[in-house]
């Protein structure tokens, strides 16, 4: 019974100056893998170190398997080892006086389990991030990633009920993190733990989380399955969070068209009259954007269209990206290498579809018009 | 000659009756005696002289300075803790105020040794068991450098040759030390003496012991205010140096009480009688060290070395008259600039 | 590293509850500490108190006295003087050492580290013997070589110990080892990669130790110049021994003279020897205020990697030379003396006897106080390590122990460092033979007395080298479900070895050579080997007092040997 | 000046027991970015640290802007301060007692920037990283990721002519690490410094990277253009490292096909007369993998096809991943979520392009066949 009920938490450092953790509330349910998305100093570690006793809280509380871990105004304080966790710490945290291999067994030494079965598990666990060559050297003669390796390997050991997890896969190569990625998924599948997962790698988030959270200073700003965020995110915050860059400040025209970014070009928007205001921000993902010669290009209701310059073309590896200037706004369309022949100075038509394109409302903090544009199916 | 010591001398318990013999007897089942000592000439051959005696008690010496020794005794006699059975100091005013809490003697030496002696205070409760006469200690290399000043009369300590090349124990906070120089500041021909030998610029020492040495490696010339024990202990090692007895001799106390909270009252007992009667007080005194209260003649034998304390010799007794405490404060310590 | 709060609590003896639901409040686990504040005051205040009641009782009386004594200003003048002078000298010469040590080649680490350590081992009594007999103005073998070599005039000089100067560097030379054992230990534990960080940075080694090193040291520092200057303001030996000749007086041994006679001026001894402790109290705020935001000195980083600095042979240049001067010299002249039938100024082997040797250990007083200081030794450092573990944790800032509780303990844990030491002992005496207490001629006094005594030099490394690691280590523990108790043993002991190493000797070093306090909490079956060097001092002969120096060297190191297995052994470097 | 010639350099640890860097070779030409890649743990940190100075080489030489700095079997080896060059840590390596204002500005403070002129250029380079606002913290009290970008700014701010940075990007979110990104290109553009970065990111490493160096065991497995490595990795290593992840064995059939995995499914291959061998590895990237009902789907001399079953479908955001297996093999396609309609359990046939396929020879450390397949055309 691992369930995590976190309600109206804050914590404060600096004496309130700073509010890393907002009046935030998250519910976990027993097995449920949430994954805590936000930006860097948005409060994820903050709050997995509340969760974990290793902070106290300003207020709120904190429910771990249906036992108060924190509360009554800082009355109820579950001490840390009490609440039956594991955490990767996003610094790792390794001792410097243990071998690989007794960091990794201590969680099982405290629990005490047999010499000779802890060094088995320990074992087992860092075969499972392939560092069991590693098991005897100190954690200060191995390589950072094989740090983190070990530092994931310990919280796993003793299959704790509730895990919290800092980024743990941040310092690994692609293939090394997919593999683990997927062992996690398994282990998650076979143990059933309950757990919170902090990341700043969207793959990670969609594949592991059964629900995402992102935050914004402190607070939830959007909790969601990911295929539910990533298709329609909340705000525009999230929006531009989650790498939609592409954004067009649209203005109502009298003639019932929309001025792009305050310059000439206008567009018009499907279902225009529904919509509740004058000025809307449209976000498009770059992938989301076609470039096609000037008046060519397909043509119907869904499809949108704005004139503009090729300013750069960025080769990335499996695909490039065209930097287009449309008036004052720039656009970057996303493709495989090679699949549009324009360079530097070309004239092109920036072509998307209305289905695909996100509305908000204006500003940094616009929440979504769910009115406009067309849910596109998607497969979980 | 201190080998002269025991021996052929009379038994301590001598004229002792029978209640007498059941304290020895009671004080050989105790097995141990207590001495607490802030006073010179309990060494080495005085302990062995005490174990050849009583071999069956064991003698315990603590030494302390007088502060902490009378401090320990002010806590011990309060409490029933293992502490003092006896004692040897020189600070005759502790001795004075607490009378209620010592003993007097019960063995039969010091009726029959010390009948008429001026040294027993308190009808037998504590009793000046020995004098320690200081003096000079020369370097006779060093000396003859300078010329070879002659060293006999307190006088003498204020040649000019000696200038740099005196070392002096002042004696500062130690009232028994700084009676001495005020007696002996006397003979030196007064106060003007004082400001004289401030005038050398005397090496100063905390303690005697220090001073010898200085004097034995030659760092001063001669030393005043030094122990005859001391200087003979290190001129049988081959140091240059010998003891100068100033005359009149002035000498420091060293008395001897049982404490009333001794924890073996009987060996504390057979101790003080053993000290009082002539086979301790040739321990004690019978190498010239130090110098007993009593007529040789009353001891029997005793080593050619043993010295009675001489007529109209000064026997300091720690306690600054008011005239005294002037001068040590306004004169001495002034030319001396001690603190 | 994002956090700097460290629940560290009671250990879990004192809580009986097991279930996860246990609850725990933060009041509650400020109770544990005033208790623990408590115990430290009866411990440490209650002689303190008691000492000044009877100056309070006497006050009128004990002022009067006190104005009369001569040359007063002139006295606290000297001990001013001394005390700036030799920690001055301690503190740059003890942290250079300890920056020297870095640098010197691997191969030669280890003895390097140990050797600097030694003049800390000889009693001061010893240091300072063989230092007169090197540097007496006339028969100083020193200045007798100096004279010939044309340097000074005359058969005296041109260098004299018996001076200020003699008094401040003898003193500073002592406490330099003091210095480097702090600094030093702090020194290894650091995080090297924060200097690599520097000179990738473009800064030089210099100035890397100036502007990285150095300030992250700072607890260190900060609190190895605090005890050192408490020390060197408290001082006793040197000054007394050094100081006649030249009539320098300082406020202990003032105090000494005070306390010297019967009856003893217990309020005059209060009255002189309490600007001490304002100064000593000041120090100790003072301390605290350098110190106030203790995660700058978070050095050891959980993300570590080691790094080989540039090692070079003349970083052996101060350390041998410190080691002649501190140790080859003075010991040189104490081995040849206690094998001399007497000093007579000369060093000459054909006279070299074991005489003294024997005669010292036939004495059965020799062995019997061996045994008795091992013996203390063991039972302090068994109550005195765990105590001031617990004391260290609850000046943590990060250890969320309330400020009115944490303030006291701070105080309390070095209080006892501005009291005369003679004035202690007395102090001890009548505390602890009146009711309540009534321990006089019990084991319990001594240890209490020593466990006092030694607190303040058990709690400052063991401080240091938990500021140095910071929270997360023992914040991983606790995730990994270990209690209090366990990360103390498992994880934060192993970290802190290197200061809990310093805790040991430091503690072994004090009871080893204490002497003052000794002779008034033993019971006279039951002497302790400084209390003989002491006798051995005042009455007896030089040889002797050497031959009961180098004895008592040799116990210390056992001693030290005691404390290393106890603080865990030697897997420091491992780290 | 600051082109690096590094020659035949090795370090090993624990007396050779490790060899972290393995008779290495590498030259950057004056203002080239060069990215090395590899797994957690071949040796990049421990390279960086040697042409910094911080890790004695056991043998061979470094040369920073024409001068020795190691070499001669030891005997030259300049002290790091003197080498100018700038660092980030894989482990920021912060001072702890410093502001994060003061630890920007200590490159400057060793250089003798006055005092105000220090602080103005700490400022700007903290507000490159967007954490001006932190100036007066210390370290111990902001985010890991905020730590990362401190460090970042610390290197970058005394404008070195050598840069050498350790997976400086690790710890951010998308958003930021591209926009870093960005940056990072424009001030080396700017200001021309030479430099070695070290990332896991392969986006990072082709828009960064003038050239690429792969790592391996210490050794450059291959060092080549970011367009050239990425279409066509050098050895099989490079390409699993790469991500292609899927992998087909193929065995030389009698009848002039080629087994699949041991198994019954035959394929083809063009020129097929020329290979050099009998038994190959065919490496898909999972892009290149379409999935058609069998029987359907284009049909040309290019295309390749083999028959499957659907086993999973991965969603991950933007794309999902369809997991097959083909025989014994398993191969993943990718593509947009949505695109294909199949799920678990459904037959298909895995469909690619020859063009786009690589071939290796058998093996771990199989070495491309060039005459395999056609060069994609690539825009750069
Ligand atoms: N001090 C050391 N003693 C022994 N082995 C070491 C030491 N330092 C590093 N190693 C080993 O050398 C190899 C290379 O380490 P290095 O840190 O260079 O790897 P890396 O490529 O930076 O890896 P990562 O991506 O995980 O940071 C690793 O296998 C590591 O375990
Ligand atoms: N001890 C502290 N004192 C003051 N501010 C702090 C402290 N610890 C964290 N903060 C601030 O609180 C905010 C949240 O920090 P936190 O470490 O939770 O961020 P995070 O979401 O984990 O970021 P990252 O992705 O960079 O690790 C940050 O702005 C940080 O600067
Ligand atoms: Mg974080
Ligand atoms: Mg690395």
């Amino acid at each position: 019974m691992s369930e995590v009920r976190i309600d109206r938490l804050a914590k404060l450092f600096d004496s309130g100056g700073v509010r890393a953790v907002d009046d935030l509330s998250l519910t976990l349910a027993e097995g449920q893998l949430v994954v805590l998305l936000g930006p860097s100093g948005c409060g994820k570690t903050t709050l997995l170190r509340c969760v974990a006793g290793l902070e106290t809280p300003n207020s709120g509380t904190i429910e771990i398997g249906g036992a108060l871990m924190f509360g009554r105004g800082g009355r109820t304080q579950v001490p840390t080892h009490r609440r039956g966790i594991g955490m990767v710490f996003q610094n790792y945290a390794l001792w410097p006086h243990m071998t690989v291999e007794q960091n990794v067994a201590y969680p099982l030494r405290v629990r005490g389990t047999a010499r000779h079965e802890r060094s088995r598990q320990a074992r087992e666990a860092l075969a499972l991030v392939e560092c069991e060559a590693l098991a005897d050297r100190v954690p200060s003669a191995i390589s950072g990633g094989q740090q983190q390796r070990v530092a994931l390997a310990r919280a796993l050991v003793a299959r704790p009920g509730l895990m919290l997890f800092d980024e743990p896969l941040s310092n690994l190569d692609y293939r090394l993190r997919a593999q683990l990625r997927q062992q996690l998924r398994e282990l998650h599948r076979t143990l059933g733990f309950t757990g919170l997962y902090v990341t700043h790698d969207q793959t990670e988030a969609m594949q592991l989380g059964t629900v995402v959270a992102v935050l914004k200073d402190g607070k939830v700003e959007q909790l969601a399955e990911p295929a539910s965020l990533f298709s329609r995110p909340a705000s525009a915050y999230v929006a531009r969070f989650l790498g939609i860059g592409n954004r067009l400040e649209l203005a109502r025209d009298p003639g019932g068209l929309w001025a792009v970014g305050g310059g000439d070009v206008r567009i018009g928007l499907p279902a225009a009259g529904d919509l509740p205001g004058d000025r809307f921000d449209l976000y498009l993902r770059s992938t989301d954007v076609s470039l096609a010669v000037p008046g060519s290009g397909p043509d119907d209701a869904d499809v949108g269209r704005v004139p503009g310059v090729v300013t750069d073309v960025v080769y990335s590896g499996e695909s490039s990206e065209w930097v287009v200037q449309v008036g004052e706004a720039r656009i970057v369309a996303a493709a495989r290498t090679g699949v549009w022949p324009f360079g530097s100075g070309d004239r092109v038509e920036a072509v998307f579809r209305h289905s695909t394109a996100l509305l908000y409302e204006s500003g940094e903090q616009g929440r979504l018009v769910e009115s406009y544009g067309v849910r596109p199916s998607l497969v979980s | 000659a201190p080998a002269a010591a025991g021996g052929s001398v009379a038994d301590p318990n001598e004229g002792g009756g029978p209640a007498w013999q059941a304290v020895v007897d009671a004080a050989n089942k105790e097995g141990q005696v207590v001495l607490y000592s802030n006073s010179d000439g309990v060494n080495a051959e005085f302990e062995a002289a005490w174990a050849k005696a009583y071999p069956g008690i064991e003698l315990v010496v603590s030494k302390y300075a007088s502060g902490e020794l009378t401090t320990k005794l002010d806590a011990e006699k309060g409490g029933g803790v293992a502490g003092a059975d006896v004692i040897t100091v020189s600070t005759k005013p502790w001795l004075e105020a607490n009378l209620n809490v010592l003993v007097a003697s019960t063995g039969p030496a010091l009726g029959k040794y010390w009948g008429d002696s001026s040294y027993v205070y308190g009808d037998g409760k504590y009793v000046l068991a020995a004098a320690t006469p200081l003096g000079a200690g020369i370097n006779t290399e060093q000396l003859a450098k300078l010329g070879n000043p002659p060293v006999t009369t307190y006088k003498d300590l204020l040649a000019p040759q000696l200038k740099g090349a005196l070392g002096i124990v002042p004696g500062t906070g130690a009232p028994a030390a700084e009676q001495w120089w005020f007696y002996a500041a006397k003979e030196m021909g007064g106060d003007p003496a004082v400001g004289q030998l401030a005038d050398l610029q005397p090496r100063l020492y905390t303690v005697p012991a220090t001073l010898a040495t200085d004097l034995a490696s030659g760092e001063v010339a001669v030393g005043a205010y030094n122990i005859k024990g001391t200087i003979d202990a290190l001129a049988a090692k081959g140091a240059p140096v010998e003891f100068v007895t100033l005359e009149p001799v002035i000498s420091t106390p060293v008395t001897a009480a049982v404490v009333g909270w001794a924890k073996n009252p009987n060996a504390a007992q057979v101790f003080q009688n053993w000290l009082l009667s002539p086979a301790g007080q040739i321990a004690l005194n019978g190498s010239g060290s130090l110098l007993t209260p009593l007529d040789l003649a009353a001891l029997g034998e005793v080593p050619t070395t043993m010295r009675s304390i001489p007529a109209g010799a000064t026997v300091v007794d720690g306690v600054l008259t008011p005239e005294q405490k002037t001068w040590v404060t306004d004169l001495w310590n002034a030319k001396m600039r001690l603190g | 590293m994002t956090s700097t709060q460290e629940q560290t609590r009671t250990p879990d003896a004192t809580t009986p509850t097991a279930r996860p639901t246990g609850r725990r409040s933060p009041t509650a686990a400020g109770w544990h500490w005033a208790l623990l504040a408590l115990v430290m005051a009866a411990l440490i205040l209650w002689p303190l108190v008691a000492l000044e009641a009877r100056m309070v009782d006497d006050l009128p009386g004990a002022l009067g006295r006190l104005a009369e004594v001569p040359d007063l200003g002139r006295t606290y003048l000297d001990t001013l003087i001394i005390a700036v002078g030799s920690t001055a000298v301690a503190v740059v010469a003890g942290t250079g050492l300890a920056w020297c040590l870095t640098r010197v080649p691997k191969r030669l680490y280890k003895a390097m580290s140990l050797l600097p350590i030694v003049p800390l081992l000889m009693p001061s009594v010893a240091s300072v013997q063989g230092w007169s007999y090197l540097l007496s103005p006339r028969t100083g073998i020193l200045n007798q070589y100096l004279r010939g070599w044309g340097i000074g005039s005359g058969d005296s000089g041109p260098l004299d110990v018996y001076s200020m100067t003699g008094i401040i560097l003898m003193a500073g030379t002592i406490l330099t080892s003091f210095v480097f054992m702090f600094v030093s230990a702090s020194l290894r534990q650091r995080g090297a990669e924060l200097e690599a960080a520097a000179a990738a940075c473009g800064a030089s080694p210099g100035r890397t130790f100036l502007t990285v090193t150095l300030p992250m040291m700072r607890p260190a520092l900060v609190y190895s110049t605090a005890i050192v200057a408490l020390l060197a303001l408290g001082q006793f030996t040197v000054p007394l021994l050094l100081g006649t000749p030249d009539r320098i007086d300082v406020v202990s041994t003032a105090v000494y003279k005070v306390s010297a006679d019967y009856p003893v001026d217990y309020a005059l001894g209060g009255a002189l020897a309490l600007p001490l402790l304002v100064v000593g109290i000041a120090v100790i705020l003072v301390q605290r205020r350098a110190l106030r935001d203790e995660r700058r000195y978070v050095s050891v980083s959980a993300r570590s990697r080691q790094v080989g600095l540039t090692t070079s042979r003349w970083a052996l240049v101060p350390i041998l030379g410190y080691l002649v001067v501190a140790v080859v010299l003075p010991l040189g002249a104490l081995v040849s003396v206690s094998l001399s039938p007497f000093w007579s100024g000369r060093i000459d082997p054909s006279t070299f006897t074991l005489d003294n040797w024997t005669s010292v250990w036939s004495n059965s007083n020799t062995v019997d106080a061996i045994v008795t200081t091992l013996f203390a030794l063991l039972l302090t450092l068994v109550v005195v390590l765990p105590l001031s573990y617990l004391v260290s944790v609850a000046l943590l800032q990060r250890t969320r122990v309330p400020g009115v509780v944490r303030l006291p303990i701070d105080i309390l844990g070095s209080i006892a460092l501005c009291m005369p030491v003679s004035l202690l002992g007395f102090a001890f005496l009548f505390t602890y033979s009146e009711p309540p207490f009534q321990l006089y001629g019990t084991t319990a006094m001594v240890v209490v007395a020593y466990v006092t005594l030694t607190i303040p030099f058990a709690v400052r490394p063991q401080l240091s080298a938990l500021t140095a690691i910071g929270p997360e280590y023992s914040e991983a523990s606790r995730v990994s479900g270990a209690g209090s108790l366990g990360t103390a043993l498992r994880v934060t002991f192993p970290l802190i070895r290197s200061g809990l190493g310093v805790a040991a000797a430091l503690v072994t070093i004090i009871v080893a050579h204490e002497f003052t306090v000794s002779l008034m909490v033993t019971s006279p079956t039951r002497r302790v080997i400084g209390s003989l060097l002491y006798d051995e001092t005042v009455n007896g002969s030089a040889p002797n007092v050497a031959v009961l120096s180098l004895l008592m060297l040799a116990v210390t190191l056992v001693g030290i040997a005691i404390s290393w297995v106890i603080a865990g052994g030697n897997t420091v470097d491992k780290i």
